[in-house]
C-alpha cells in the first residue's frame, strides 16, 4: 500500500475530497498545517512592530490506498487542487508495510 | 393636520403632569419658558437616565454589535467587522457635532433641518431640550448626546449585509454621505418638534412624519428600516461572496456572537427606554415592553427550529431575540407587555422566513441579514405599533400637543394603522434609493470590493495587516 | 409577633426621613396615600436607579453568568450553556409576567401570593410600589422589571450543576415549574410586605419568612440558597458525567469565564443596592458592603491556594470573589464595609472546602459548583446577616413598620441568628424537596439526560447542531 | 494665592445656582451648613449618578482594562494579566477603605491626608461630601466609592509596562506600596479641598496641585500620567522580555483586546462625566468632549498608519481612542466639542511617534505602551486643558471658591498653562522616582522576575497552573 | 525502525498513551486531525444555512520504534482504541531509515 | 528521496528554518503537535481537580529533499535545535518514493 501526501490550498479540500470519494477512496487524514515554500507569506504591523509571517495556511492530507489505486489518486488531487498560481502545493508518495481496521483487525488491503 | 398633531403615549399623562412636580406646580405649566425658566424644571434624575441610557446605546454599538456580527463571520474577516462598526462610530460622531445635530434637530423645513447649530453652535451647558412633557427640560448636551449614539449605531448595522467582501476607506465615505443624505433627514422628519411648550403656537414646526402623526417611539423606522433597507442595496450593488454555497461558512465564534447579542438586548433599554427622556412611569412601560417582547421573540424562533429541524439553535435564540427587540423600538412606549408578547410571537417567525427561505429564493447574499432581521422586523413593528398602541387594547394612544397644555388625542386604529405604513413607505423608498445611488457611485469612482484574491485571504490580512487570533 | 416586624436597615433611617423631602414634608409623611398622593411621592432619581439596577442584573444574566459558567465547560458543551441560560431568562420573563409578578408581590397567603395581577391587570404607568421609606414610591412597573430580573437569572444559576449532561426542553419545563413551585413562593415568603405606609394597619399582610423577621437585604435565601440546594438535587438524580475523573475536563476558556464573573461583580451592584430601591446613602452603603467584601474573598481564596498549592490561580481568584458576592448578598445593607471584609475573609475558605474537597469525598458531580459556592456561601452569608446587622457592631440593625412612621426597632443578636438559621432551613427544606421531585418527576416522563454518545460528541452538536468555534 | 484658588468650570455656573433649587434657594445659600442642613441638599439623581459611574469605572478594570490588555500580549501569559489586573482591584479595594480614603480626603497637610477617616472612621449613610456647587452634597459613601474605583484601576494600567515577565506576589506588593506612597499623595494633592462651602474659611486647606490652581477634571495626573511614568520605571528595572525582536510576539487575540477598548470608552464616561459629581449640563459637557476627542483620535491614528503604512488597523484605531481618552481626561469639564476634537486629533500623532519610533530608538521594552499612551497622552492632555479651558475658546474656564458663594475667576491662558507644566513635572519625578526605588527594592529583596524558562513555558502555567484556552 | 501511525477516537489518547508507556514506548508525536472515512459526519444549520461536515475529529499518533516492538505496538493501540463502533481508526506502519535525538546527537534505536 | 521528520521546540522554529533556506531547502510542512517523551509535562489545577498534562507543545517539520540532501539538512536541524536541555526533540529519515508539484506537474526532485 501506499500512503499519498499532499499539501493543497485550504479552500480546495472539500473539492478534492469530492473528487477522492468519487473515485473510489474511503478515508483520509486532514491536518491544518502552516506550509513554507515559493509562496510568500505576509507581513503585520502592530503599534509599528512588524511580523514576517513566513507560513501560509495548507490543508495536508493523508490518504493510504492500494498500489493499484496510487496513481489515480495522485492525478485525482492534481487535477482538483491545481489552479496554476504558485502554492498550489505538493504530492509525495511513499511505502506503506502495514494497515490494520482498529475495529475489526482486518489487514492491509481490507483496512482501507 | 393639526388635529393629527401627536407624539408620544397619552396614557401616563394624568400621572406625569402630577409627579413631574416643578416649583410652581400649583400655577400650572408656563407656556414657552424663558431658558432662565427652563433650567428650573429639569430634573436631575432625567439628565441622570439620558446620559446612562446614551452609555447604553453607545455600547450597543461598540462592543455589542461589533460582536454580534463579527462572530458571525469567518476568522479571517473578524478584525475587518470589528473594524467597520468601531471607525463609523468615530467618524459619525464627529459628522454629527458638526452638521448631523443641526441638520436633524433644527427647524428649516419638513424634510430636512439647518445649519443654524453647525459645530453645535449655540448649544451650552446653559441651553435646554424639551421632553414630552409640558415644563420638563433636559440639559441639550445630553440630547446632542442621546441622539449622537443613535447616529453611531445605524450605519454600524448595515455593514452586514455585504460584510467579508468590501473596502474599508470607500465604506467609511459611504457612511458619512448615508448620514447625511438619509439618516439625518429621515430622523428630521420622524423625530423633530419644537417641543410641547412651543408647539401650539406653530403646529407647522415639526419634521414631516411626525406632523403626519406617524408613531415611532424609538427608531422603528428611522433606524431599523433604514438600515435595513441601505444594507439590502449594498449586497445587491456589491454581489455575492467568493465561494457562497460551495465553501463552508460557518460563524467563527457563536460565544462572540451570543455576547453581542446579550449585550445589545441589555444595550436596548436605553435606546427604548431612553427614548422616553424622562425617567417616569412611561420610561419604565417602555422598559418592560422591550423586555418581554424580545423573550417572546426569542422563544417563538426557537420554537419555529424545534418544528422545522428539530432541534433548536443558539444563533436561533440570539436571532429571535434581535428581531423582537428590532419590532419592539417603535412600539415600545405605546403597547402593554402583553400585547408587546404578540408582537414578538408574530415577529420572529417573519423574519425566520426571510432569513431562512426568501433569502436563499432570491438568491441575494445579505451575509448577515440585515434586511432579513432589521428591515422586515422593523416593518413588523412599525405597522404593529399602529393597532398595540390603541387605547382599546390597552394601549397609550397619542398626545395631541397642538394645544397647551398637552391632552390625550382620540385614537383610530384603521387611520393610524394608514399612517404608519405611509411612514414605512416613504422610508424605504428614501433610505432605498438613495443608498443604491451612493453604492453605484462609491462603486464606480472607488470601487466598493476588494480583489477575489484578498478575499480568499481574508480581509484582516489584506486590508488591515492583522490576524484576529495568534494562538 | 409585629414587635419582630422587620425589613430594610434603620441606622440610616433619621438621614431617610430628611433626605427623602416630599413637598409635605412640614406637615409629616401621610399614612396610607392614595395613588395619587403617591405620584407625588416619586423621585425620578430612584426610579432611574432602579431602571439602571435592572439593567445591570439582566447583564448579570446574560451575558455575565452565561459566560462564567460557559467557560468552564469543555468546547463540545459551550452553546449548550448559553443557551440554556439565554432561553431561561427569555422563559421566565414570560412566565413572569403572565403570573409571577402576581403570586409573588400580592397578598393572599404567608407563603404565595393570589392572582389578582395575572397578566399584570390593574398596573400601571400611573401606579406606584413602595420602598422602604415612608412616603417614597416608584413606579410599580419599574419595581416589575426589577424583581423580573431576579426570577430570570436564579434558575440560570441551578444549570451549572449539571453541566454537560441535560437535554434542552425537559431543563425549560423544569425551569417554568420551579420558578412557580419554589421560586414564587420563597421570594414571597421573604420579600412580600404591604409597605411602610400600608402594613401597621394589618401587620399580618407579609410573607412568612418577612413576618417571622428574618433579614434578607438582596436575595441571599430567595435566590442562592434556593438555586444552590436546587442544583445539588438536580446533579444528585442526574449523575455524573460520562468520563469523570477519567478524562481532561479543564475549562475550555477561562478567559471567558474571567470575563463572565468581572460583569457579574459589575452588575451584582445593580442587584444588591438596587435592592435598596431608593438612591440614598443606604444604597451606597450596600454598595461599598458589596464592593470590598468581594475583594476580601477572592483575596482570601488566593491565599488559600497559595498554601494549598503554592500557586495562586485566575479561577480561585474569581471564584472566590463569586462566593463574596453571594455572601455579602443577604448583608450588604445592614453591615458595615469593615464587617463586609470579615465577612469576605470567612466565606471564601469555607467554599473552598466544599468545592476542593467535600465535593469530592461525596463524589457528587456538580460540575460548576453550584451548590458549594452559592448554597454554602449563601448560608454563611443569611447567618453572617445575624450578626453584621447588629447596631453594636456598626450595622443597620432592622426597622419596626409596626407602627406608623417606622421606627428603629431594638436588636437582639441571638435571636436574630436564630431566625436567620431558621429561614435558611425552610428554604433548604422547600426547595431542596420540591427541586428532587421535580427534577425526578421529569426524568421519569421525559427523561433529562443525552444519550453517553451524545454527551461525548458534545451537546452543541447533538442538541443544538452548531459549533461554538469555527476558528 | 487664594485668588488663584480654583477648580471646577465656571461657564456652566449660573446656570448650576439656578437648577440646584435647593429647598430655601429663595434665601440663598447656606455657608458651612451643618449635617442635618447637608441632607437636605441631595438630589437622589446625583446619587444615581455617582453609583452608575462608579460601576463604569469599576467596568473599565475588570473587565475592560484586563482584556485590552490580555488581548495584547500572547495566550501563555493571557491568565497572568487577567490575574494581576482583577487581584489589584480586590487588594487596592481593601487598602482603600482601610487608610487610602483617609489618607487621600482628609485634611492634614498639601502632601498627604490624615489618618481620622482609616477604617471609615466617621463615615456613615448619614454623612455627605461635598461637590462643585454650593449647597450640593451627595452621600459620603458614594464619594467614598466612586475615588475607590479610581484607585483600583491605576496601578492596573501600570501592568502593562512589564507584561509577560513579572511574579504575582511580589506585584501585588508593589502595588500596595505604590498606592501608599505614591497614589493617595498625588490624588490629594490635585484632588482635596475642604469644598465650595467651607473653604472660603480657611482657603489653605486644599492639596498641594490644588490650591497652586492646577486643572485636572478627571485625573490626568492623578491616573495616568502618574502610572505612565510608573509603567517606564517598572519596565527599564525588569529589562526586556525573552525573545524580543527574535520571536513572533503578535496579540493573541485582538478580538479580546477591541471588547476591551470599547467597553473602555463606554466605562470612561462615567470616569470622566462621573467626576462632576453632579447629574447636570457640565456633566453632559464632560461627556461629549470624551465621546468626541476619543473618536478624532481614533480617526487621526488610522489616518497616520494609512499614510505609514498603507493600512488602517484595528490594534491602531483602539490605540488612538485609548490616547483620546487619555488626554480628554483631565480637560472634558472645561473643553469644548470643538476644542476636545482638535485635542483628540494632536494626541494620536504624538503618541503614535513614541509608541511606534522612540520605543524602538530608545529599546526600552514597553510591552502594552502604558508610558506611550497614558504618560505622554496624559501630558499632552494636561497641558491642552490649560488652553482649552480657556473662556476665549468657549472652555469653562474655572471657579473661584475663596469667596462665598463661589464665583467665576479670571482665566490667564499662559500663566494656566505653566501652572500645568508644575503640575506635570511635580507629578513626573514624585510618581517616578519613587516608583524606580520601590521596584528596586522589591526586586532587590524578593526579586520581581520569572526564570527565563518559566516566561518562555508562559506565566499562565509558572505562576498560577492554568491555560487560558483548551479549545 | 519503523512509525507507526494511528488515527485514534479522541477520548482514547489517554488510555492507549498509558497503555504504550507501560509496555516501554518513550516517546510520540500527537496531531489533532479531521478524519474522514466510513463514520459519517454531522449536519449544521446556521440561519437556515445547513453545512454538511464530513470530517471527524481524530487523534493521529505517530510512534517509532525498533522493529522489534513493532507488533506489541500495534496489539497494544488495537486493543486499547477498540470500542467496536464505526470510527475506532486504523493504524499504518511505514519503515523509518535513521532517527536522531537532537540533544546528544544518538542514532537509531538509542535516539527512541 | 527522503522526508525528514523532525519534532522541535516551538521557540526554535524560525530559527531552525532560517537555516533551512540558507542551505537551500525550499520548503516544508510544519505541523503544531503535542509531543510526548522524556521531558515531562505538567499539572493544572481548577478548583482542586487535579489535570496531569503529559503532553509538551512542539513543532513538527516535515521536509521532503533529494537524498543527497539529506545529512545537510538533518546537520542543520540539529546544530539549531539544540539546546542540550532535555526535550529538544528528534529527528527521523524516511524513503520518500515519488515527489509531485501540483501547479506545474513536474515530478521528483524537480519538484521540490
Ligand atoms: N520540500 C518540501 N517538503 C515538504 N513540503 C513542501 C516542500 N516544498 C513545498 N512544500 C509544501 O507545498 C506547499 C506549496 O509549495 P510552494 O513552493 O509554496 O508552491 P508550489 O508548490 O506551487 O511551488 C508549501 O506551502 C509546503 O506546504
Ligand atoms: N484510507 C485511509 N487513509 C488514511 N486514513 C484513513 C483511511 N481510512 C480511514 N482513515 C482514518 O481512520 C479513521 C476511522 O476510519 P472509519 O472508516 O471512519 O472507521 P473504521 O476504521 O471503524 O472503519 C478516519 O476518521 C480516518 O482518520
Ligand atoms: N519514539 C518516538 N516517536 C516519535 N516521536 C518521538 C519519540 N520520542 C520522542 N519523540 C518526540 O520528540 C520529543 C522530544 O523527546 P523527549 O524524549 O521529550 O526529549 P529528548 O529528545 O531530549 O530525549 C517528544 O516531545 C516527541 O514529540
Amino acid at each position: 500500500m501506499k500512503m499519498i501526501i499532499a499539501a493543497i490550498k485550504p479552500y480546495k479540500l472539500d473539492e478534492v475530497r469530492e473528487a477522492l470519494t468519487t473515485i473510489g477512496v474511503r478515508g483520509m487524514m486532514v491536518t491544518e498545517i502552516k506550509g513554507f515554500g515559493t509562496q510568500s507569506g505576509h507581513t503585520e504591523i502592530y503599534r509599528g512592530a512588524e511580523y514576517a509571517v513566513n507560513f501560509v495556511p495548507k490543508m495536508r492530507l493523508e490518504i493510504v490506498v492500494a498500489d493499484s489505486m496510487t496513481d489515480t489518486v495522485v492525478d485525482a488531487i492534481t487535477k482538483t487542487a491545481r489552479t496554476g498560481k504558485i502554492g498550489d502545493g505538493k504530492i509525495f508518495v511513499m511505502d506503506v508495510e502495514k494497515a490494520l481496521r482498529v475495529r475489526t483487525g482486518e489487514l492491509d488491503d481490507d483496512a482501507l | 393636520m393639526n388635529t393629527m398633531l401627536k407624539l408620544g403615549p397619552a396614557g401616563a399623562f394624568g400621572a406625569l403632569a402630577l409627579s413631574g412636580l416643578p416649583a410652581w406646580a400649583q400655577e400650572g405649566p408656563i407656556k414657552a419658558p424663558t431658558v432662565e425658566q427652563m433650567a428650573g424644571m429639569v430634573d436631575k434624575g432625567d439628565t441622570t437616565w439620558m446620559l446612562v441610557s446614551s452609555v447604553l446605546v453607545l455600547m450597543m454599538a461598540i462592543p455589542a454589535l461589533a460582536l454580534f456580527y463579527g462572530g458571525l463571520v469567518r476568522t479571517k474577516n473578524m478584525l475587518s467587522v470589528l473594524m467597520q462598526v468601531f471607525m463609523i462610530v468615530a467618524v459619525v460622531a464627529v459628522v454629527w457635532v458638526v452638521y448631523g445635530y443641526s441638520m436633524t434637530f433644527t427647524g428649516g423645513g419638513p424634510f430636512v433641518g439647518g445649519l443654524s447649530k453647525m459645530f453645535l453652535a449655540g448649544v451650552g451647558t446653559g441651553t435646554y431640550a424639551a421632553t414630552f412633557s409640558n415644563n420638563v427640560y433636559i440639559p441639550e448636551y445630553a440630547f446632542v448626546i442621546f441622539q449622537m449614539t443613535f447616529a453611531c449605531i445605524t450605519p454600524g448595522l448595515i455593514v452586514g449585509a455585504f460584510a467579508e467582501r468590501i473596502k474599508f476607506w470607500p465604506l467609511m465615505l459611504f457612511s458619512v454621505l448615508w448620514v447625511t443624505a438619509v439618516y439625518f433627514p429621515v430622523a428630521h422628519m420622524v423625530w423633530y418638534w419644537s417641543g410641547p411648550d412651543f408647539l401650539s403656537d406653530n403646529t407647522a414646526d415639526a419634521g414631516y412624519l411626525w406632523g403626519m402623526g406617524a408613531l415611532d417611539f424609538a427608531g422603528g423606522t428611522v433606524v431599523h428600516i433604514n438600515a435595513g433597507i441601505a444594507g439590502l442595496m449594498g449586497c445587491l450593488v456589491i454581489g455575492k461572496r467568493v465561494g457562497l454555497g460551495k465553501e463552508n461558512m460557518a460563524p467563527h465564534s457563536l460565544t462572540m456572537t451570543m455576547i453581542g447579542a446579550s449585550l445589545l438586548w441589555v444595550g436596548w433599554f436605553g435606546f427604548n427606554a431612553g427614548s422616553n427622556l424622562e425617567a417616569n412611569g412611561l420610561a419604565a412601560l417602555a422598559f418592560i415592553n422591550t423586555f418581554v417582547a424580545t423573550a417572546a421573540a426569542a422563544l417563538a424562533w426557537v420554537l419555529v427550529e424545534q418544528f422545522r429541524h428539530g432541534r433548536p439553535s443558539l444563533l436561533g435564540a440570539v436571532t429571535g431575540a434581535v428581531a423582537g427587540l428590532v419590532a419592539i423600538t417603535p412600539a415600545s412606549g405605546f403597547a402593554t407587555p402583553m400585547t408587546s408578547i404578540i408582537l414578538g410571537l408574530v415577529t420572529a417567525p417573519v423574519c425566520y422566513i426571510f432569513v431562512s427561505y426568501v433569502k436563499g429564493k432570491l438568491k441575494y447574499d445579505d451575509s448577515l441579514d440585515v434586511f432579513g432581521v432589521h428591515c422586515i422586523g422593523g416593518i413588523v413593528g412599525a405597522i404593529g405599533t399602529g393597532i398595540v398602541a390603541a387605547p382599546s387594547l390597552g394601549g397609550q394612544g397619542w398626545v395631541d400637543y397642538s394645544v397647551f397644555p398637552a391632552v390625550a388625542g382620540t385614537f383610530d386604529m384603521t387611520a393610524q394603522v394608514i399612517t404608519q405604513i405611509k411612514a414605512v413607505a416613504v422610508t424605504l423608498v428614501w433610505s432605498g434609493g438613495v443608498s443604491f445611488l451612493l453604492f453605484k457611485g462609491i462603486d464606480m469612482v472607488f470601487g466598493l470590493r476588494p480583489t477575489a484574491d484578498d478575499e480568499r485571504q481574508g480581509l484582516d490580512q489584506t486590508s488591515h495587516g492583522e490576524s484576529a487570533y495568534n494562538l
